[in-house]
């Protein structure tokens, strides 16, 4: 056996392992899981600690340190200042790295949804109701959407107790959530099946050869 | 009586013991239930059928990597298949590094699968060739300048489909199978600057976004996640993965659609019996 | 020092950035903010490492309840620091230049590999196993559809409905029964798109809003500063 | 947004790379002698529309022996000069089917330039017109964007006039929310029983909002946490994440007077990758059997791993999200869900503080204000004028 066939060999059988491992959880925690869990999490913290230094510290701030790019200056600095949480008399500065990322992640937050979950969604609810020119189904879906929309909105009041004719509306709001949560949740079943199906196909093709 | 306060109070462990049964029976025996074909698959269908046979080569492009696999190879393999009956050479290419393995994989289980086809002639394998768009333009200038050998390191001239072929005119089609946006590449290259065919397979996820290309015509078709491969499937009477994959969900869907009704049976029931104190509630408007 | 500068910091980074959509000049600020955050997320994996290491090593050394998995997890992270950053990092590269965790796989042989490199422990441990926790939701998606789907109220049956209706729709057997496909595409098509879009309006307004009061000082709870 | 970000990145690199390799082969072919294409034509130049300078934009009609005539483009050149007689220098190419690009090249501000397109086939090429004087120029303001920044200066007039009614001191009401009122309750079980309660903070940066509103809420949880004398168990799955929760909760156990109850053990790190992160959360679940469990702030496709397996130990479940693709599946396996914007009015809702309840009152009406302007809008659109909902086109480019 070579050595690249022996490790394919044993890569496969590792993996299937392992997949039985987690499946073992749904019967209930057990020793093989917690081997599994714990492999799992130390690799890939690991991973991700290797892969940021390669992906990101590298490239995106070594790199350009050492070309003499001094504005990467600053995000070494505000990193190191990260850092000093582990000391706890000066962990206060650590509070500067935060607050810059966190300010800057407002900003662009607010701008980012102002447009695309506010101006856009009232561009796409402007929709034509005149009957002339479409079919009269496309006109009761759009006032239905509308209605929709509208009561969805009223649901998200919070100045105003539901009751009332806001609390009628409100309502409304509600049987729009309900059905759209269902057909979500009906919409993805699909997807999750296809995992599995990919999982046992693994296990009992790849492994056992049955299929 | 008994039966559906049991169903009530049913250990979940049960449900997860059923799902597993479903999933993998249809996969060990074959269902093979029958799928409705929609437009897109059918226009891939008809455009593969009307190239001819034995002239010029498609290009498969096989771009997935493990985790679209279960979506993917299916209908990458039934594409394949089409195209060794129907005797078009294909040429099988991969823009991911993680393609490589699966895109030799995916034409080695189907060409042995048609004895009489032979390597070099009927298809060929082409290998990893990093920079995506570079290659794909690289195809419309020079095919065998960009790719001087195939996959195994054999010279291109040594290929009997690659003598004679020069760039995008020479090819019949480009097909896509990616979980990514790839295809939108090779439509911008092979298709918006060279005027080759497109044709693509998605993810069921992807397949929303992909559409509109479809009706601009920048695609010639489209394969949309395992129910488009199923549908491919059922085109060319080659029930395969897909086809299983799809039983499997058929037998799933309706398994839970049944534990819906029966809990809901079993609450009426249990309830009318009982009085509706009796049945455990949740906070949430109910709706839990 | 303590109070004061982060929220100025805070002010001043928050402004910036939405200033830089309106005004072409500022555009470096936002190309700029990100990587630099970037970098700073990055470096802050050390801190979470120191802790997932102290956790652990607490563990063994007081011999708490499963001490013998936490050797695992030290060793699993010690083992793939080494492989990463030490002994193979220019294979490393080479598969990883442009790959995103999860995303890669399948094996390239560069010259000599053993069975037991950085890109095998990735392939043969996190992608099977990743793979699986996820598939773990097949199962969940059912027992979550058999608890939660009851005619309780009038709002759950709209729920219990909905998902049976869109359920059917998209297996091929549903195909056949009448007027199931049309029912599905048209609750995902109207009712849902209208529930969505009342949804995003609402986290839309409700996201700028705080992050308005973030900038502004008046939400500040993330300091761990109570005034 | 990354996503969009690379895939951008992506498109825009296949172009540069494509453009490249054709200039490379346009110069190394050195095909017989072959009559000149013809010229593009209609070359415009004008300076680059909301930027900050630096770039010239040039559009112009295909040579007619592109896709017509003799089909044999295959680039085109663009180049400039500071004169209109020349000389000209070279300073892109662009495939063949371009009609447009931008000059970006060491444009220098508020200097004439001239430019002109040459078509160039396999062996010979022809120039167009020389289009221009024209000037690159700062803008200082970006027109694209000028209802976006409408829309945010009412937004934070409206929220700073209520903030302001408030601090004057006026009683605002709030509505009941379900999910929140039943947080203190779902908390104070969890002593009860003798068991922990587990806080995950979602699985996003401290970059995300939602992961702030998350926080907010950890600090009220904490706060009861600690009254009642019992552990909170917070892994988190980024580390500013986890120092944030950590100052917050030990804050917290602070505010109610047991500081040496706080363990910081308890605020860990997990990992920064999604599996790995919900087996080690599962792992705790049905280890530790927290009575208690929340998961607030941005969750994927984990939501239901996590909720079903918290379903399993009985605990009381508490889920709050912006993910829509989430919410049907915590609404699904837990007790109480806060949907989208309940989870931003948590903050104001538990701690009762005028400065924030009067934002949520400032958000009212700015749904009030869209609903207006829907409806004014389907009136103006259904008599026939569409100038209303044009307000709403917006150039999102630089955001998709």
């Amino acid at each position: 056996m070579t050595l690249e066939t022996f490790s394919g060999t044993f890569g496969l059988w590792m993996g299937a392992a392992l997949t039985l491992c987690i499946f073992s959880f749904l019967y209930k925690d057990n020793p093989f899981y917690r081997f599994a869990e714990h492999l799992f999490v130390g690799v890939s913290a690991g991973y991700w600690l290797v892969y940021n230094y390669w992906n990101i510290v590298k490239p995106n701030l070594i790199d350009p340190l050492r070309e003499e790019q001094w504005q990467y200056l600053l995000p070494l600095v505000l990193g190191i200042f990260m850092l000093t949480r582990l000391f706890p008399n000066v962990g206060w500065l650590s509070r500067w790295a935060i607050a810059f990322m966190i300010g800057s992640g407002s900003g662009i937050m607010i701008i980012t949804y102002l447009q695309s979950n506010f101006l856009e969604q009232i561009k796409s609810t402007l929709v034509p109701l005149d009957p002339t020119g479409q079919p009269w189904y496309v006109v009761v879906n759009n006032v239905i959407l509308l209605v929709g929309v509208v009561s969805g909105l009223v649901y998200f009041f919070f100045s105003k107790a539901h009751t009332g004719v806001t609390g009628r509306i409100a309502r409304i709001g509600v049987v729009f959530l309900m059905v759209s949560f269902g057909a979500s949740f009906g919409y993805t079943v699909m997807a999750r099946i296809s995992l599995l199906i990919g999982r046992l196909y693994f296990l009992l093709h790849k492994c056992v050869g049955v299929i | 009586m008994n039966f559906w306060r049991f169903l009530l109070k049913m250990d979940r462990r049960i449900i997860f013991v059923l799902v597993g049964l479903a999933v993998a029976t249809p996969l060990v025996v074959p269902l093979n239930l029958p799928v409705r074909v929609t437009e897109p698959v059918r226009r891939l269908y008809r455009a593969i059928n009307e190239i001819p046979s034995n002239s010029k080569p498609v290009i498969i492009s096989v771009d997935y990597d493990p985790s679209t696999v279960p979506e993917l190879r299916p209908m990458t393999l039934a594409v394949l298949r089409h195209c060794f009956r129907r005797k078009i050479p294909v040429i099988v290419i991969t823009m991911l590094p993680a393609g490589a393995g699966l895109a030799r994989d995916a034409m080695e289980t189907v060409a042995s699968e048609f004895p009489g086809s032979s390597y070099g002639k009927d298809f060929v394998y082409m290998g990893y060739k990093p920079g995506a768009s570079l290659v794909m333009v690289g195809i419309g200038q020079d095919f065998q300048g960009t790719y001087p050998a195939d996959g195994f390191g054999k010279p291109s001239a040594e290929l009997d489909i690659l003598k004679g072929l020069h760039n995008y005119d020479d090819i019949a089609m480009v097909l896509d199978f990616t979980g990514s946006s790839i295809y939108e590449s090779w439509i911008m290259f092979a298709y918006q600057k060279y005027g080759c065919k497109v044709g693509a397979g998605v993810t069921a996820v992807m397949a929303s976004d992909a559409y509109p290309y479809l009706n601009t015509g920048q695609l010639v078709g489209l394969l949309g996640g395992l129910s488009g491969a199923a549908e491919y499937e059922q085109l060319i009477n080659w029930p395969g993965n897909a086809t299983i994959g799809m039983d499997a969900q058929s037998v799933v869907h309706i398994l839970i659609i049944v534990l819906i009704l029966l809990g809901n049976i079993a609450y009426f029931v249990t309830r009318k019996k009982h009085g509706a104190a009796q049945v455990a509630g949740q906070g949430q408007k109910g709706s839990s | 020092m303590r109070r004061q500068v982060p929220l100025v910091i805070c002010f001043v980074a928050g402004v910036l950035m939405l200033a830089q959509s309106f005004v072409p000049p500022l555009n470096w600020f936002y190309t700029n903010a990100l990587a630099w955050a970037r970098i700073i997320s990055c470096i802050a994996v050390f801190i979470g490492l120191i802790s997932l290491v102290r956790l652990h090593a607490t563990k063994v050394r007081r011999r708490a309840a499963d001490w013998k998995f936490s050797i695992i997890t030290l060793l699993a992270l010690l083992y793939m620091m080494l492989a990463g950053l030490l002994t193979r990092y220019g294979v490393f590269v080479k598969l990883h230049g442009q790959c995103v965790p999860g995303s890669m796989g399948d094996k390239i042989v560069t010259g000599f590999q053993n069975a037991f490199n950085f890109q095998d422990i990735f392939l043969n441990i996190q992608i099977p196993v990743q793979a699986t926790m996820f598939s773990l939701l097949a199962f969940y998606i059912a027992s979550a559809a058999f608890r939660a789907f009851r005619a309780r109220t009038f709002e759950a049956t709209l729920l219990l409905v909905a998902a049976t209706i869109v359920m059917l729709g998209r297996v091929p057997v549903g195909h056949y029964i009448w007027g199931v496909p049309q029912a599905t595409a048209w609750i995902l098509d109207v009712p849902n798109t209208a529930a969505k879009r009342g949804i995003m309006i609402g986290i839309g307004l409700g996201m700028t809003s705080t992050a308005l009061k973030i900038m502004l000082g008046i939400e500040r709870t993330y300091l761990g500063i109570k005034d | 947004m990354s996503f969009a970000g690379a895939r951008l990145l992506h498109i825009s690199l296949c172009v540069l790379a494509g453009s490249l390799v054709l200039c490379g082969q346009a110069l190394c072919q050195s095909a017989p002698p072959d009559t000149p294409p013809s010229p593009a034509t209609d070359l415009v130049v004008k300076d680059t529309p909301d930027d900050d300078g630096g770039s010239v934009t040039l559009s112009w009609s295909l040579s007619a022996d592109d896709k017509g005539g003799a089909k044999d483009v295959l680039s085109y050149e663009i180049r400039r000069s500071k004169s209109p007689d020349g000389p000209f220098t070279t300073i892109k190419k662009v495939l063949k089917g371009t009609s447009s690009t931008t000059d970006e090249k060491k444009v220098e501000n508020n200097v004439d330039y001239y430019y002109q397109v040459v078509t160039k086939d396999a062996s010979s090429e022809t120039p167009s017109a020389v289009a221009g004087p024209v000037r690159a120029h700062v803008q200082w303001f970006n027109l694209g964007r000028l209802n976006t920044l409408l829309i945010t200066i009412l937004y934070t007039a409206l929220l700073l006039y209520f903030i302001s009614r408030a601090k004057k001191g006026e009683k605002l009401f709030v509505r009941r929310i379900a999910g929140l009122d039943a947080l203190d309750e779902a908390v104070g079980c969890a002593p009860e029983m003798g068991k922990p309660a587990l806080y995950v903070p979602g699985i996003s940066t401290i970059s995300d909002v939602a992961t702030i509103a998350s926080v907010n809420i950890l600090s009220g949880v904490a706060r009861t946490v600690a009254d009642y004398d019992t552990r909170l168990i917070v892994p988190n799955f980024d580390p500013i994440v986890m120092t944030v929760a950590q100052e917050v909760v030990r804050e917290g156990y602070m505010a109610a007077g047991k500081p040496e109850a706080y363990r910081e053990e308890d605020v860990f790190y997990v990992t920064s990758s999604q599996f790995p992160f919900v087996a080690a959360v599962d792992g705790i679940m049905v280890r530790e059997r927290p009575a208690t469990n929340l998961f607030i702030g941005m969750f994927f496709a984990e939501s239901l791993i996590l909720a079903e397996t918290g379903a399993s130990t009985g605990a009381i479940q508490i889920a709050g999200t912006d993910a829509i693709a989430q919410l049907p599946f915590f609404i699904a396996a837990c007790d109480y869900t806060l949907i989208g914007e309940e989870l931003y009015a948590a903050s104001a809702y538990l701690s009762r503080a005028p400065l924030l309840l009067g934002s949520l009152k400032g958000q009212d009406w700015m749904k009030m204000f869209l609903i207006g302007c829907i409806f004014i809008g389907l009136v103006t659109l259904n008599v026939g004028f569409a100038g209303f909902k044009s307000l709403f086109d917006l150039p999102l480019t630089i955001f998709r």
